[in-house]
C-alpha cells in the first residue's frame, strides 16, 4: 500500500457514462494487472475502488463508470487537478497459472482490468483470447485496445447490435475458446452464471461495498473454501477453487 | 523544546494517546509493512466474542455525509483465536500496549472471555464493548441500562486483573448513570463512544443499502456527540476516559483531551486514510508548541 | 408525465412535502423577497414559548464536519405575538400551511400555548417540541420519558383540535415506546427528530466554542439517524411522520419519505443555502421521472 | 439577497495572513458599503461572512485575514477558480447620516469595508477621516487605498511601529478629528473602548458568529435598546443609540 498524489493528464468519455482516467505520478513505479487503487473523491468520505487499467512507471489509466455520485463528482474533474490515490491494493492477478493460452472474460465496466492483464501475459509470452460483454454496440470499449495489446478478441452484446447476441456465456459456448486458464471479471450476476460452465483452472475478480480497501474494516468480506476472506486484502482475485459457489 | 506526549491508562504508560479503534485497523498486523506499529500509543485489536463470528451479509458499508454505516457484525475468529494466534502475533511486532476488545451476548460470555483474555500474556488492557444486542433482554444493549452495565463491569471484573475499560454507547438519554455504574463496579477507566444507529436506503433499489437493514454511524460527523458524551462523563467520573469518535486530526485529540480525555481511539479515519494515526501522531509536537502545551496530561479536561 | 407532489398531513393537503423546520426559516416571512412561499408545501414558524425569550448568550453556533451545533436557546417573542402579529402576517404573504412549534417548560405551559394557538385562524397545524429541558423533572426533557410525553400530549390533545404533530427528541436508546405513547394519546403525527446534544471546544481559546457549551447538532450528517428513527417510528405507528435531519436534496425526500415519512423537514440546508427549499421542490418531478414514481404518496414506507 | 457564482480574479497576501480577494462576475450590480457576503468554502458546512470591501457592477473585492480552516481554504484557492456567494447581506452604512465630515476608525481586519464607505462618502461629497489601528507597522493596510479614495489617513500601531503608539482610542484622543458623524469597525473590545468616547452620531458595524447571514437562524442575536436585534438582519450596523452599552 502506497498513498500518493497522483495528477490528472486525461479524464475523457470513451462510451455513454464511461470514462477513462489518465494520471501521472513522478516515479510511481507499475502497478500489477487486478490490483485496484482508492480514489479520493472531493466531497465523499470514503474512497473509490477503482481497478488498475493500464500501469507504467509514471503512468495510471483507469476506466469507470458513472454511478452514483462519487464517480460523478470524477467525472467533473479537470486535467491538471490533482488526486490522492491509495495503490498497490489488492493481489493481482496470476499470471504464472496459464501455461500457454489464456481467456479473458469481462463484461460491461468488469473489462477495467483486462489491458494490463493481456500486456502482462503477451510480456510473458502467452497467447490471449478474449471475450467482452455488453449491452449494446453502443457501450462497447477496449476492444481495439485489446486486440493493438496482441489479444483475439470476441463481443457479445444483449441486443445483437455488436458481435454475438446474448450473454457472455452464449459466446462461451459459441467460440468455444481454446485456453489452458482463464480470467473473468465483471458483474457478479455474469460470474455466477460462468462458474459452472468452467473448468477448474482459472480465476475470478470479486467486488463488494468497500470501507477502507485496505483490509483494516472487514466491510468486504465473502465465504470461501478457507473461510470468511476478505475480498481487498486476500483478493480481488480468487482461484475458482476457493469460491463457494 | 521537547514535547511530552505521553500519557497513562489504567497505570500503563502510553508514548503518545493516539490509538486505532477496534474494528478499523484489521486484526491488528496489516498496518506493520506500512509503518512501525511502536509509534502508536496502543493498539485495540478487532472485536472479539465467545465463538467465531462470520458476521453480517454483505454490503456492510454505507458511506453518509461525514461518515458512513457499518454492519460488519462483529466478525471475528473468536477468544480463542485472539489469545493463542492473533494477539501474539501483534505482540511479536511491536511492544506497543495492546488492547483486547471483548463483546459478548450474555453476561457470562462477557466473563469468560475476560478470562481468556486475563490469562494472556499478549494483552495489557481489557476493553468491554457493552454495545451489542442483548440476546436475553429483548433486543436492548447492555450499554443502555445502568443495572446491566454494572453486571457485565461486575463480571468482567471478577474475571480480570488487567486494567478494565468499559466502552458504551451513545444511545441514551443519559450516560451519567450508565458512566457512575461501571465506575462503581471497579472498571479502571471508560472508553465512549461507540456507533450511533443509523439507516440508509438505495431509492433506486428500493431496499435498505446495508444488507443488515441498519448500521453504526460513525465519522467525523460523531465528533461533536463524541466531546459532549466525554465531557459529561469526565465531570461525573474519576476513572480516566478515552474519547472516541470522529478523531481525524491532532487538533481533535487536544479537543477531546481538553473535554476530559486521557487518550482518544482513531477508528473510521483509519479507513479512509490508512495512515491516519501516524499522521495524528506527527502532527502532535508542533501543534502543541503553537498551544503552549509543554505536556499533554496538562490539558485533560481543563475546560 | 405530471407528477403528483402532494401528499396529506393530519387531513391537510399539501402541494408538496417539503417544509422549512422550525428555527431554521426565521419568523417565516424574511424569504418572501427571495421567493413565493407558496411554493412550500407548509412552513413551520420559529420555536415559541408561553414567555418571550432572549435565548442564549452568543456565540451560539459552531461549525462542525457535517452541520452545525446550535444553541439560540428558544429565542422567541412569545405566544401572544406568535398569534397576534407572526402568524397573520406570514398568512397574509402565501396560502401555504402553517405550523406552529411549541416548546414549553411544564405542563401547563405547553397546554396553555396550544390552547392559544387553537384559537388562531391563520395556524393550521400545532407541533409541539418535546426536547426542550423539563425544568421539574431534574434536567430531563419530555421527549426522553415515554410517561412524560403523554402527559404533555394529552394536555395538548386537550387544548387544540387543530391537527396536533408532536417533536421527538434522538436522544433516546428507543424512540417506540415514545412514540406509541403519543400515539395513544391523540397525537395525529409525529416529527422526528430534533438535534442531538453536541459540544465544540475552541482549542486556543481554551474554552467551549458555544457560551451555553453544549448545542444541538444537525445538519447532513444526521440524515442517516434520522432515517433509522424515522423508519422504527414508522414501523412502531400508523400515524404519519414528519421526517426531519439533515435533508438537503430532492434525493434525501425520497430516502426519507421511503423509510416512512408522509412529509419532510428541512432544517439546517436552510442555513447554509436559504435557497434549499425550493431548489429540492423544483428537482423533485425530474427525480421521480428518473426513479420511476408517479405519484410520491406511492413510496411513502415502502422498504 | 442574492446567490451567485464568482469567479477569482486575483487572491494575493497583503500582510502577514491577510489576503485581498477579487472576484468578477458578469451583470452583478455593486454591492453597498458596510453590506456582506456569505462564502461557500470548500470543505466547510457554513459560509463565511465577510465584508464588502470594495464593490462596483461585475466587481467585488474583500480582504480578509486566515484565522481558521475555512478562511485558510480560501487563501488555497487559485485565480480562476469559482466561489458561490450570497450577497446584498445587511443594512450597509447610512451614508446620508453625515452631514459634511465623516470620521472612519478600523481596527485589524476590521478595516475591510472602509474602501467601499469612503468611496460612497466622497461620491456624495463629504469630507472623509480615517483612524486605523494594528498591532504593528507590518499589519499596516489599506492607508493608500484610502488616502487614493481621498480620505485623510490616521494610523495607530501597539508597538508604535507606525503612525501613533497606541490603540485607536490614543489615536483619537490625539488626533481630536473634526467630524459630524462617525462609521466604527473592528474588534468588539475595541468597540466597547471607542463607544464612552465618542459622542451620539455615529454607528458601529457588528460581528458574532452566524448560521446562516440571512435572519433564518437566530445565531447572531444582540440586545438592544430596541429588543433583540439579528446581527445580519438588521445590522450589521447599529447606530450607536442602538446599543445599550
Ligand atoms: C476492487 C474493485 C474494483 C473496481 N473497479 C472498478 C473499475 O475499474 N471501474 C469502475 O467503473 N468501477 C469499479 N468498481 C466499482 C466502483 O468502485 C463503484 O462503481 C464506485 O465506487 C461507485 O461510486 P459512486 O460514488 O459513484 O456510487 P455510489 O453508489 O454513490 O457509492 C456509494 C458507495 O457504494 C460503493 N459502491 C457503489 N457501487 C459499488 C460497486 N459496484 N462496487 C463496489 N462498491 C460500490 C461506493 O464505493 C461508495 O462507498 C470497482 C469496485 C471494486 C470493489
Ligand atoms: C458581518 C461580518 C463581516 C465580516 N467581515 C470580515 C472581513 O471583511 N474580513 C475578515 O477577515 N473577516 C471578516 N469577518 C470575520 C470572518 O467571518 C471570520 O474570520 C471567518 O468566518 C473565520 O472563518 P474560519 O473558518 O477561518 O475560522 P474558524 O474559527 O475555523 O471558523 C469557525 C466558525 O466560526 C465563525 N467565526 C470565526 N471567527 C469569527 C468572527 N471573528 N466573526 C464571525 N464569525 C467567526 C466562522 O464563520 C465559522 O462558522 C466578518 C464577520 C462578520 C459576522
Ligand atoms: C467497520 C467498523 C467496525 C467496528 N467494529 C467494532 C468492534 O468490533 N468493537 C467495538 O467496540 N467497536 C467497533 N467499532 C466502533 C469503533 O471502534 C468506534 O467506536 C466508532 O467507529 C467511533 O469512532 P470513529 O468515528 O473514529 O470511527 C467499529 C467501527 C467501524 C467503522
Ligand atoms: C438554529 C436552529 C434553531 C432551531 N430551533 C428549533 C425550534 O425552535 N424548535 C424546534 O422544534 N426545533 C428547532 N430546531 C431543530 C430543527 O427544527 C430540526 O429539527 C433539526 O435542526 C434537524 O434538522 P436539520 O438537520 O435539517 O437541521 C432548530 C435547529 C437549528 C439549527
Ligand atoms: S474494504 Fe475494509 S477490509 Fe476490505
Ligand atoms: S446568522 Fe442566522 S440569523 Fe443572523
Amino acid at each position: 500500500m502506497e498513498k500518493r498524489i497522483y495528477t490528472i493528464a486525461a479524464n475523457t468519455p470513451v462510451a455513454p457514462a464511461v470514462y477513462r482516467l489518465e494520471l501521472t505520478s513522478d516515479g510511481v513505479p507499475g502497478l500489477r494487472a487486478g490490483q485496484f487503487v482508492e480514489v479520493a473523491v472531493p466531497g465523499k468520505y470514503l474512497r473509490r475502488p477503482l481497478s488498475v487499467s493500464l500501469s507504467e512507471p509514471g503512468r495510471l489509466t483507469l476506466l469507470y463508470k458513472v454511478v452514483g455520485g462519487g464517480t460523478a463528482a470524477l467525472a467533473a474533474m479537470e486535467p491538471g487537478a490533482e488526486l490522492e490515490l491509495l495503490t498497490g491494493l489488492g493481489n493481482g492477478f496470476d499470471i504464472e497459472a496459464c501455461r500457454e493460452k489464456a481467456l479473458l472474460i469481462g463484461g460491461g465496466i468488469g473489462v477495467a482490468p483486462l489491458p494490463q492483464l493481456c500486456r502482462d501475459l503477451r510480456a510473458a509470452g502467452k497467447q490471449v483470447w478474449a471475450i467482452l460483454g455488453f449491452n449494446t454496440a453502443s457501450e462497447l470499449i477496449l476492444r481495439d485496445e485489446l486486440e493493438a495489446l496482441g489479444a483475439t478478441v470476441h463481443v457479445a452484446t444483449m441486443d445483437g447490435s455488436a458481435g454475438i447476441r446474448g450473454l457472455v456465456t452464449d459466446a462461451l459456448r459459441q467460440v468455444r475458446p481454446d485456453f489452458d486458464y482463464y480470467y473473468v471479471c465483471g458483474p457478479m450476476p455474469m460470474m455466477r452464471a460462468l462458474y459452472p460452465l468452467l473448468p477448474e483452472a482459472g480465476e475470478f475478480s470479486l467486488e463488494e461495498r468497500m470501507g477502507c480497501g485496505t483490509g483494516l474494516c472487514f466491510g468486504c468480506t465473502i465465504a470461501t473454501i478457507d473461510g470468511p476472506k476478505r475480498i481487498c486484502h486476500d483478493g480481488p482475485v480468487f482461484k475458482k477453487n476457493m469460491l463457494p459457489w | 523544546m521537547v514535547k511530552d506526549t505521553s500519557v497513562t491508562l489504567g497505570g500503563i504508560r502510553l508514548k503518545n494517546p493516539v490509538i486505532p479503534a477496534s474494528g478499523t485497523f484489521g486484526f491488528g498486523f496489516e498496518m506493520a509493512e506500512s509503518y512501525d506499529l511502536n509509534r502508536l500509543g496502543a493498539i485495540v485489536l478487532k472485536g472479539t466474542t465467545l465463538e467465531p463470528r462470520f458476521g453480517n451479509p454483505t454490503p456492510r458499508i454505507a458511506e453518509c455525509p461525514g461518515g458512513l454505516l457499518n454492519a460488519v457484525g462483529l466478525q471475528n475468529p473468536g477468544i480463542d483465536a485472539l489469545v493463542s494466534d492473533i494477539a501474539p502475533r501483534v505482540r511479536n511486532l511491536c511492544d506497543t500496549p495492546l488492547i483486547a476488545n471483548i463483546s459478548g451476548f450474555s453476561v457470562d460470555e462477557y466473563g469468560i472471555c475476560c478470562e481468556k483474555a486475563d490469562a494472556c500474556d499478549s494483552i495489557d488492557i481489557v476493553e468491554v464493548n457493552i454495545s451489542c444486542p442483548n440476546v436475553h433482554q429483548g433486543g436492548m444493549t447492555f450499554g443502555t441500562d445502568p443495572a446491566a452495565a454494572a453486571a457485565v463491569t461486575r463480571r468482567a471484573r471478577q474475571a480480570t486483573r488487567k486494567p478494565l475499560f468499559i466502552k458504551l454507547t451513545p444511545n441514551v438519554s443519559d450516560i451519567v448513570p450508565i458512566a457512575k455504574a461501571c465506575e462503581e463496579e471497579g472498571a479502571d477507566g471508560l472508553t465512549l463512544i461507540n456507533t450511533l444507529p443509523g439507516m440508509r436506503i438505495d431509492i433506486r433499489r428500493r431496499k435498505p443499502v446495508l444488507a443488515n437493514r441498519t448500521g453504526g454511524f460513525s465519522g467525523p460527523a460523531l465528533f461533536p456527540i463524541a466531546v459532549r458524551f466525554v465531557n459529561q462523563a469526565a465531570a461525573a467520573c474519576r476513572i480516566p476516559i478515552i474519547g472516541c469518535g470522529g478523531v481525524s486530526a491532532a487538533e481533535d485529540v487536544i479537543e477531546m483531551m481538553m473535554a476530559g480525555a486521557t487518550a482518544v481511539q482513531v477508528g473510521s479515519a483509519n479507513l479512509r486514510d490508512p495512515l491516519a494515526c501516524p499522521t495524528i501522531i506527527d502532527a502532535l509536537p508542533a501543534l502543541m508548541e503553537q498551544l503552549n502545551i509543554d505536556k499533554l496530561e496538562d490539558i485533560i479536561g481543563i475546560i
